[in-house]
């Protein structure tokens, strides 16, 4: 598959698979909540997914992280098959990084500790370097000064920034976020949304649930629409918001944009 | 003053044991039986006419002394040994004897032990709250004997323990130790053995400082014993009170002549009516614990001094 | 359709997918107990341990209670009966059940009163414990505790009636002065019941025969009774206590904050059968010479006092709960402090707070037991005393304390579900 | 700006202010509050002053200094019936410090262990559990005092089956393993007898223990330092034995066991557990272990499945994920009420006396009170050892809530 | 001080002195929260108070009602000298209304409840005639339809309009509103200010603590700047917003007005 000729200018998409989803379905009891979704996205590339609620958006996004276990289907993420095996599970779970709705943060662990745990503890990385590591990412979402505090003693924007910078010490190769900044007040999104782009900037491999339209606009190479476990339409995101086919879409469409 | 107070209540408050057969214990309708219960009747019937105008409180080892001394009851008939601190520490008056008791041993027969001297290293229940725990100690350190005691808080549960093996001797007043025995379902199982380690008068106690209260006590307990040296009992009483007879004592007894009943501030029916209620001191023990009961007591030092016993009353003159 | 997206990206579904069944293994009783119980070896052993456990007491349960026998006058006639097949001698409970019920001395042709006022009981409780219930059916819980009082001690029934009066004309007198200011209202209040009172007391005086059942004397009281009278006594007197120890402990008044929590953290610091030694046997020392409580009586004053401190740290977390702005609101439209606890911040904190009184309530429920250690005979105090040292009944433990635990057990289970049931409704209320 | 004027001056002080001026107005309550506090315990007082039976006997702790005369079954220090009541009442306290320190740890276990399985996905189990926790929190802990009193009376077998037949022929039983028998007596077991060099052994045993603890550091720092997980579990159990082992070797035995031995009664020698303590301490334990276990399964659902999910996302083993995340989390809303609970055990064990358990409340508070009358003094007593107990635990629990407050903005 | 010649139209200042405060200071602990605070406000006068977080904002207007006592100098509102006299603290409090930023209305009474309580346990009207009045009210706010809900069942915008009424049913001369609209989502603040430019125009006397710059614009007589306890500047809302004087409202209107 070709770059795409919209992509926004400085950001990079190889031809490297990087997640590679095959007629995947899960069911929750007898509910079948994904249903037959196919899905590759190639290293750098940048995909957000949208649709209404109860969709199947963040059931998916865990598959790939195996906090959700699919059934039937195939998921291969960076050349390694999901299964059962819990080496397989460590080894992609090390390579994807995964930021939450409510940033999940460790409330009893200052905020330096909670980017340096999963480091020493996973990949065991001496705290010396780890703590280095961690004073980057730190700095690139703009927080250094607050490595001493405790979770509960920053604001939401601050801890979602956090968040990432957690999920980067892992230094992973695709991150997934999980609608990151609908539980932020207004002023606190811009921030977390700058540290995003910044981010896709830099050419790492995102899978992002949002419905900041405009976020969309600027970083996705890709816009995924869902609706009742299937994918339903997807496209760049200026044929996809200005010229949707699928009449969900369109009707989608129309109340976020109106709203 | 507490006659006026039991008098103006129109009941007696009597302070008896939460149970122990034979000498008081609720039956099956809740009316309270026994030994120390006929003499709060007696009592009752003496100053109230009435023998049924008791309210018994039941008190334990602990709460039995404080019950009296506030004003809880106007007397204690609950096998209380009569000792020197009792009576004089703790301010109380013993008015009497109504039993003498001393402390024994109960041993499973096949425990192949004849003798207290031969208890060294036993486990011993014993109920808690009473003198029984003072002269155990006292009996195995003079002794040179060691023991385990196990402290019991009633005496149903003693039993219960004593049964199931977990002590292999019971020791409390001998009274109770055959009344409890009667009970087993195999008495014979279980023997006394012979030595009595203390001497145990019980008797009925009241508060110090009221001694016209001590002295209806003391003279309705007199009264009864009397009563039976004189051969008076609840089935004559009616006949040998209705009119003088010619033992000038059971006449004073009995109120027919003399003023007795006065001098202690009741009727001239007191004792008639004190002896009818509950019947004469002897009468009250077999009914009670007498050898025709379940618990089958031998009259022993309980006998009238006339029979070779301790039983004995001063003159009513 | 996936070979169409590979290449190039833009996609879209033209027919719906239906929703399929899940693939067999992943439905039914046998994914159920796959996952439930074996899901792996660890999982397998628990289960097996835990079906031998289960069958283990059922094996001891099932033959005492099948073969058990409910007839005979003794532990003897029971043995007969049984021939050693381990079945239980329910006989006890048939016989003695009365007692287990009322004490052994509350008089048998009664037994009617105490259980038709533990009936109404059903009728008196739910208005408090279940808001949706219409608001008029609280006069009835008003009006239960002058009925139950005079079901269960008897007596003129003038006592009660103008207790209910005396406590109506108060309110009465306290609404209309209430306006003039708290205090004044609640002094109004308390000189009008007292007045009630006290002509009540003369009248009951003087015609002691008006609409008499027979009297019952405290001291008559017994078996499980005793510890429901303790129980609900014991609780309903002691949260108001508790409310104004708590909002003592809350005010910035340092000799009355100090003594309420001194007061709390005392009575919560010693073990409650401390307290009822002190009921047992110190507390006549402190009462004028003269004065002579029922034993009952005394106990239920400690008991209170207990259960009050612990009512009062509840009440106090509902208080603590209540934002601060809901303070302010009271005072930025005028209301005085009383009004603005009476009429704002009780009734939340209460409403907040009510789980954590029914728990202290189960609590307190329980300890009622203790009384049993002075000489009071409750439940287990009849057990313990007149019934196992009876002659007839000496060596049947079991049967008994399994009829304490089942008694104890369905009305504390009871009142725990009640209160987990209410705070999961208080979670979702809106309101 | 307006032109400054001077603050009104403070006018003349008038009665009326005591109720509507703010700052007079609670002093006026705080003294009415103190005038009605004096009075009433005033009369309290007053009242018994004026009590003949106070008046005639007094109020004296002198008899603490008297002999008790009675004996006491268990004595962690000398003692015999010739003792001073004092003495009893030390023994009592340390008997009521003992079995609440045991139930404490039981009940911590039982709790713990309930708490867990109650939240394991095996239907079986977790309801299992759940009937333990119900069953035993829904009947006052008095009965089940009881219960297994009367259970260990009669379901432990009867001591004369180990006793040896007068006829000298075997018993029916023997000790278990030579060293433990169980029986309705009691349970026998072996008691530690140490010579002089016997304190080498335990200060050993006591380097050990440090020895652990600075192992797990040793394996922490080594993590931190180099990325190295150092094991920890095998070499602790190790460290434990090994060193205390080959010094009671070395030293040739110091530290002897000794076994109990049939007497003419009883088992002689070793150590005996009496089925009252076993009945209160099993009993405590298990009842409160029912609340414990409700306090741990709240406290680990305290912590969001949120928490769980982002440390498994950035690749943390479920154990590691308990271990780092979940624990110290739930362990804050654990710890508060488990000390209350601690605190309830040890007020409960005061009902020792049911079961003739020689604690503070049966020696002060049951016979010494008893055999001396002396109601009021040794009620006090009772009540200031078991209240200076409580505010010192709680005191200590203060102090460690606040250091583990989650910090907030 | 003079009443401003930048009225808004159809808004009456009269001569009459509503709040006087003079030299006032309060203190935390140690902590000088107001310094030397003057102020006077005539009677209909419209003044917008805005600042730095912690500039002291909230405790002024609060200790306009009693809510907070000052230590030094004097507050005179309505004639009526702010002392610790129980009487006087009474009278002011009917005197002076107040709005919270979180509303704080009574959530176990019914919005009629929440609005009569304090006409009839306050100043003693029977309860029809307090109805009446709420009722009258609440129609001023446009809810009349909700009155027999409870708050939680009512949207914030319509929460904080509910509190605006109950503070209204005491029929205050003067309006104290401590950031009416900072805890509504951006829709529901517009029907919060309509109802406060109404009152306005009705000529109540109003301090409002508030960032709404559009709302200061139309209806203010005049903005204050507070920052560290000290009012820094004041002015006609024209001048205050387009020419601030001093250094620090600069900074203060760039961020605000950039944001
Ligand atoms: N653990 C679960 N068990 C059963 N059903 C579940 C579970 N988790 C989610 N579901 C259901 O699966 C469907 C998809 O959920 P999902 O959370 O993926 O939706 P979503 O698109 O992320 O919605 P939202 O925008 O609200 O986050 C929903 O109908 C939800 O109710
Ligand atoms: N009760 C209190 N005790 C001690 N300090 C307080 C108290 N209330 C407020 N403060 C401090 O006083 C200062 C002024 O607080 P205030 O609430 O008046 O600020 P504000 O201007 O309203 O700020 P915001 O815009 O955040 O509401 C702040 O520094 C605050 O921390
Ligand atoms: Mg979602
Ligand atoms: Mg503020």
């Amino acid at each position: 598959m070709a770059a795409l000729d919209t992509n926004p200018p400085g950001m990079i998409v190889s031809d490297e698979v990087a997640i590679d989803i095959n007629n995947m379905n899960k069911w929750y009891g007898s509910f079948h909540v994904l249903r037959d979704i196919d899905l590759t996205v190639q290293r750098g590339e940048r995909i957000v997914i949208c649709g209404p609620s109860g969709s199947g958006k963040s059931t998916l996004i865990r598959c790939i992280n195996a906090l959700e276990e699919h059934q039937q289907g195939s998921i291969v993420v960076d050349g390694t098959p999901l299964s059962s095996d819990l080496k397989d599970i460590d080894k992609i779970r090390s390579e994807v990084g995964m930021c939450f709705q409510h940033f999940n943060l460790f409330p009893h662990l200052t905020i330096m500790e909670n980017c340096t745990l999963a480091p020493i503890w996973v990949r065991k990385i001496p705290k010396k370097e780890a703590e280095e590591t961690a004073m980057h990412f730190l700095e690139k979402v703009k927080i250094p000064e607050q490595a001493d505090k405790y979770p509960g003693q920053l604001s939401g924007g601050q801890q979602q920034r956090v968040a990432i910078a957690r999920s980067l010490c892992m230094r992973p190769r695709i991150m997934l976020f999980d609608e990151p900044t609908s539980a932020l007040d207004p002023e606190m999104i811009k921030e977390v949304l700058d540290t995003m782009i910044q981010l896709a900037e830099e050419g790492m491999t995102m899978l992002c649930v949002t419905h900041e339209m405009g976020f969309a606009r600027q970083v996705a190479n890709r816009v995924i629409f869902m609706d009742a476990g299937q994918i339903v339409e997807q496209n760049a995101p200026e044929p996809f918001f200005t010229n949707p086919q699928n009449e969900r879409t369109k009707l989608f469409l129309s109340q976020i944009l109106g709203h | 003053a507490t006659l006026d107070d039991v008098k103006a209540r129109g009941t007696l408050n009597c302070g008896v044991t939460t149970g122990v057969p034979g000498f008081a214990e609720p039956d099956a309708n809740g009316v309270w039986q026994g030994f120390d219960v006929a003499v709060c009747r007696a009592v009752a019937a003496a100053v109230l006419g009435d023998a049924d105008a008791v309210t018994f409180v039941p008190t334990t080892g602990k709460t039995r002394f404080t019950a009296l001394a506030s004003g809880e009851i106007d007397m204690l008939a609950r096998n209380t040994t009569w000792t020197f601190s009792r009576d004089t520490d703790l301010k109380f008056d013993f008015v009497g004897v109504n039993y003498y008791d001393g402390q024994g041993f109960m041993v499973p027969a096949d425990l192949g032990v004849s003798s207290a001297t031969e208890l060294d290293g036993a486990t011993v229940c014993i109920q808690t709250g009473t003198t029984t725990e003072l002269n155990l100690a006292d009996y195995f350190r003079v002794n040179g004997m060691s023991y385990e005691p196990v402290p019991i808080e009633t005496g149903a549960e003693a039993v219960q323990q004593y049964l199931a093996g977990a002590c292999d001797v019971y020791t409390t007043d001998r009274s109770a130790l055959a009344a409890q025995r009667a009970g087993f379902e195999n008495p014979d199982d279980s023997i006394l053995l012979p030595e009595v380690v203390s001497k145990e008068p019980l008797g009925p106690l009241v508060r110090h400082g009221d001694s016209e209260w001590a002295d209806i006590v003391r003279w309705t307990l007199n009264a009864l014993i009397s009563a039976e040296e004189l051969g008076v009992t609840q089935a004559n009483v009616e006949e040998m009170g209705s009119a003088a007879g010619d033992n000038p004592e059971v006449n004073r007894l009995l109120g027919t002549e003399g003023e007795l009943g006065a001098m202690i501030g009741l009727d001239a029916s007191w004792a008639k009516n004190a002896i009818a209620a509950v019947g004469n001191y002897g009468e009250v023990f077999d009914t009670n614990i007498g050898e025709g009961t379940a618990i089958g007591l031998a009259r022993g030092l309980n006998a009238q001094y006339t029979d070779g016993g301790l039983i004995y009353s001063p003159p009513f003159r | 359709m996936s070979d169409a997206h590979a290449h190039s990206i833009a996609f879209v579904r033209e027919t719906e997918l239906p929703p399929a069944p899940p693939p067999t293994a992943e439905t039914g009783a046998v994914k159920w107990v796959r996952e439930n119980l074996f899901s792996s070896i660890f999982n397998t052993i628990m289960t097996i341990l835990g079906l031998l456990i289960v069958l283990y007491l059922l094996s001891g349960l099932i033959p005492w209670i099948v073969n058990g026998t409910w007839e005979g006058a003794s532990i003897r006639d029971c043995r007969e009966t049984l021939q050693g097949s381990g079945g239980g001698c329910f006989a006890v409970l048939a016989e003695r059940w009365p007692q287990l019920l009322f004490g052994f001395q509350y008089p048998d042709y009664l037994r009617w009163r105490p259980s038709l006022a533990f009936a109404l009981l059903f009728l008196a409780v739910p208005p408090v414990l279940f808001f949706k219930l219409p608001r008029w059916m609280l006069v009835i819980t008003a009006l239960y505790p002058f009925v139950a009082y005079w079901l269960i001690w008897g007596g003129t029934a003038i006592t009660p009636i103008f207790a209910l009066i005396g406590v109506i004309a108060g309110y009465f007198a306290f609404t209309r002065v209430e306006r003039q200011g708290f205090v004044l209202g609640l002094l109004a209040g308390v000189i009008v019941a007292a007045i009630m009172w006290w002509i009540g007391g003369y009248i009951a005086a003087e015609e002691p025969g008006w609409l008499r059942i027979e009297a019952v004397p405290s001291r008559e009281m017994g078996g499980f009774m005793l510890n429901m009278i303790l129980g609900i006594v014991c609780v309903s007197l002691s949260i108001p206590i508790g409310i104004v120890l708590a909002l003592g402990r809350q005010s910035r008044l340092p000799v009355v904050k100090g003594f309420c929590v001194v007061f709390i953290e005392f009575v919560r610091g010693v073990p409650l059968i401390t307290l009822l030694f002190v009921a047992n046997v110190v507390l006549a020392y402190f009462l004028p010479p003269g004065t002579n409580f029922d034993l009952i009586v005394r106990v239920i004053i400690m008991i209170t006092m207990f259960s009050s401190a612990y009512i009062a740290e509840v009440i106090r977390g509902g208080l603590a709960a209540l934002p601060k702005g809901q303070y302010e609101a009271g005072d930025s439209l005028g209301l005085d402090y009383a009004q603005s606890m009476r009429l704002i911040v009780l009734p939340q904190a209460l409403k907040i707070s009510i789980p954590g009184i029914v728990n202290v309530a189960v609590g307190l429920f329980k300890d009622t037991t203790l009384v049993s250690v002075i000489s009071m005979f409750d439940l287990v105090g009849m057990i313990r005393g007149p019934i196992l040292s009876s002659t007839a009944w000496t060596g049947v433990y079991w049967e008994l304390w399994a009829a304490a635990c089942v008694l104890f057990f369905v009305v504390c289970y009871g009142i725990s579900q009640y209160s987990q049931w209410l705070e999961r409704q208080l979670r979702t209320d809106h309101r | 700006m307006t032109t400054m004027t001077d603050p009104p001056k403070a006018e003349g002080f008038r009665i009326g202010q005591l109720i509507n001026d703010k700052r007079y107005r609670s002093y006026t309550f705080q003294f009415i509050a103190l005038v009605l506090l004096i009075l009433s315990f005033g009369w309290l007082i007053n009242n018994a002053m004026n009590n003949p039976i106070l008046q005639r006997v007094g109020i004296d702790f002198g008899f603490l200094s008297d002999p008790a005369g009675y004996d006491i079954n268990q004595q962690p220090i000398e003692y015999t019936s010739q003792s001073s009541h004092l003495r009893a009442a030390i023994i009592g306290a340390i008997n009521t410090l003992i079995v609440a320190f045991l139930a404490c740890v039981t009940a911590t276990i039982f709790g713990v262990i309930a708490g867990v399985l109650r939240l394991s996905n095996n239907w079986i189990i977790s309801k299992l559990m759940a009937v333990y926790v119900e069953m035993f929190r829904n009947i006052p802990v008095l009965i089940w005092i009881i219960i297994i009193f009367t259970v260990a009376a009669n379901t432990f077998p009867p001591i004369a089956e180990f006793r040896i037949p007068r006829d000298g022929s075997d018993a029916e039983r023997g000790l278990l393993f030579g060293m433990f028998a169980a029986t309705n007596q009691g349970v026998f077991i072996p008691r530690l007898v140490f010579e002089s060099a016997g304190w080498l052994v335990i200060g050993t045993f006591l380097a050990s223990i440090v020895g652990v603890f600075g192992l797990r550091r040793y394996a922490r720092h080594k993590l931190y330092s180099e990325g190295r997980i150092v094991p920890v579990l095998w070499p602790s159990i190790a460290l434990l034995i090994v060193p205390t082992v080959l010094m009671q070797l070395l030293l040739g035995s110091p530290v002897g066991v000794e076994n109990p031995e049939m007497g003419r009664f009883r088992f002689e020698g070793g150590f005996l557990m009496r089925p009252s303590l076993i009945a209160l301490w099993f009993a405590l334990s298990i009842y409160t272990g029912a609340f414990i276990a409700e306090n741990v399964r709240a406290g680990i659902l305290a912590v969001s499945k949120g928490q769980t999910e982002a440390a498994a996302a950035l690749g943390l083993r479920p154990g590691r994920v308990m271990s780092l995340v979940v624990l110290p989390q739930a362990l804050r809303v654990i710890i508060p009420p488990l000390i209350s609970q601690y605190l309830n055990i040890t007020k409960n064990t005061s009902l020792a006396i049911a079961v003739g358990y020689m604690d503070l409340t049966g020696t002060l508070g049951g016979i010494t009170l008893n055999q001396t009358g002396r109601a009021l003094e040794c009620v006090l007593l009772l009540m200031a050892f078991y209240l200076t107990f409580s505010l010192a635990i709680s005191a200590i629990m203060n102090v460690y809530n606040n250091s583990v407050a989650l910090k907030e903005r």
